[in-house]
């Protein structure tokens, strides 16, 4: 079990009804996290739709997950 | 050292008094871009907009994208300014400001920015339409569910 | 009826009066040049710069170009104001902006307008050098002859 | 004998050392007027260089000239 900092904004916020969660998980990556939360949420992006950051950065969905992980998962982006 | 060129800011701006920052007696050439919030979108009259960022990322992409133009165009300096929060109509959504020796340069770092900044910085844009209605931009497929929150 | 959307002053100005005009709900984009006096050029110190202008004909074909801008682009509005007289290093030259719904068309716009202008509206840019020495831009191979008088 | 209005601008005018001329002459065109006025006060650009404005418009170089007529000699432009 390890535990992950999750933040959120957009739709996902929207859908998780919060900013922010810890999350216990068993999630190897952040991709299988993800899968977990959108069942869990039923959040209406898929794994293509989106990208993720892990500890401020962009990194991949198969990115490896450690305890204390701050994760974000972010949906189209659409500034200007 | 650069981490100050692009700044959100959750209040009202105008341009100017940022142009004044960029003075610089080599520059011959100023192109600016202005994101204005419009009354309409697609077909729907919009009656405000709400911009979300995240701001540890966005500021990070977004000092990135200055780098990159600094690098890639004969510029001297560029900066963008981005909102976050409500925004009534016509109100500055975005503004980004280039100078250079010459135009040619200054134009196309200035497009560069704004096209990346849309692209890549995480902000998300809520459209509110005058029907009460309202819809994450670029998410249109996801619509249908957005309504049962 | 367009005919006060291209100007000449004598007098140093700022853009934001002129872009606070522009103002409209419709536009979603606004993009601007300025041409700012450079301290060189072509590899001389520039003191100050002199402005002269053909008042009528200038006028006109600045009017014809914003048009021109109108009917080749699909752009809300266009606007542009050309300095005359003397002007010191860092002021401003020349301003373009222009609105539309997006802003591809108002980049392309804005970039046409300032392209033209610059290479028919009868305005000429006399240089004053740091050394004492003046000439006509772009008139160049004249410098020689300029100096008798 | 035709009676010209000319006006001087930028360099022609500092050729000319005044900004206008009420101008008698039999020249034709414009072409043949600036031929003229270019050796008269010595400008240095040839015809090809400039273009010219008859009654604020401009005009070609082979327009035939009338008493009255206000003509520009344009130099090279140089705005923004």
């Amino acid at each position: 079990m390890k535990n992950i900092h999750l933040q959120y904004f957009a739709i996902l916020r929207e859908f998780r009804g919060q900013n922010e969660d810890s999350w216990e998980t068993t999630a190897a990556t952040a991709g299988d996290l993800y899968e977990e939360l959108k069942t869990e949420f039923k959040f209406p992006l898929t794994q293509k739709q989106i990208r993720v950051a892990i500890n401020g950065e962009f990194s991949a969905m198969d990115s490896l997950l450690k305890t204390g992980d701050e994760v974000v998962y972010i949906p189209p982006v659409a500034g200007g | 050292m650069k981490a100050n060129l692009f700044q959100l800011t959750s209040q009202s701006f105008q341009a100017h008094h940022f142009v004044r920052e960029m003075e610089n007696h080599a520059a011959g050439a100023y192109t600016s871009f202005e994101g204005w919030v419009r009354n309409h979108n697609e077909g729907k009259d919009v009656a405000s907009l709400e911009y979300e960022a995240y701001p540890d990322l966005a500021l990070k992409e977004g000092c990135r994208i200055l780098a990159e133009a600094l690098e890639k165009f004969d510029i001297i300096d560029s900066r963008c300014i981005h909102r976050t929060g409500h925004l009534q109509i016509g109100e500055i959504a975005v503004w980004v400001g280039t100078t250079a020796k010459h135009r040619e340069e200054a134009f196309t770092a200035c497009r560069y920015i704004i096209d990346e900044v849309k692209s890549r910085v995480p902000i998300w844009k809520k459209e509110h339409y005058a029907d009460g209605d309202s819809g994450w931009v670029k998410c249109e497929h996801c619509a249908s569910h957005i309504h049962r929150h």
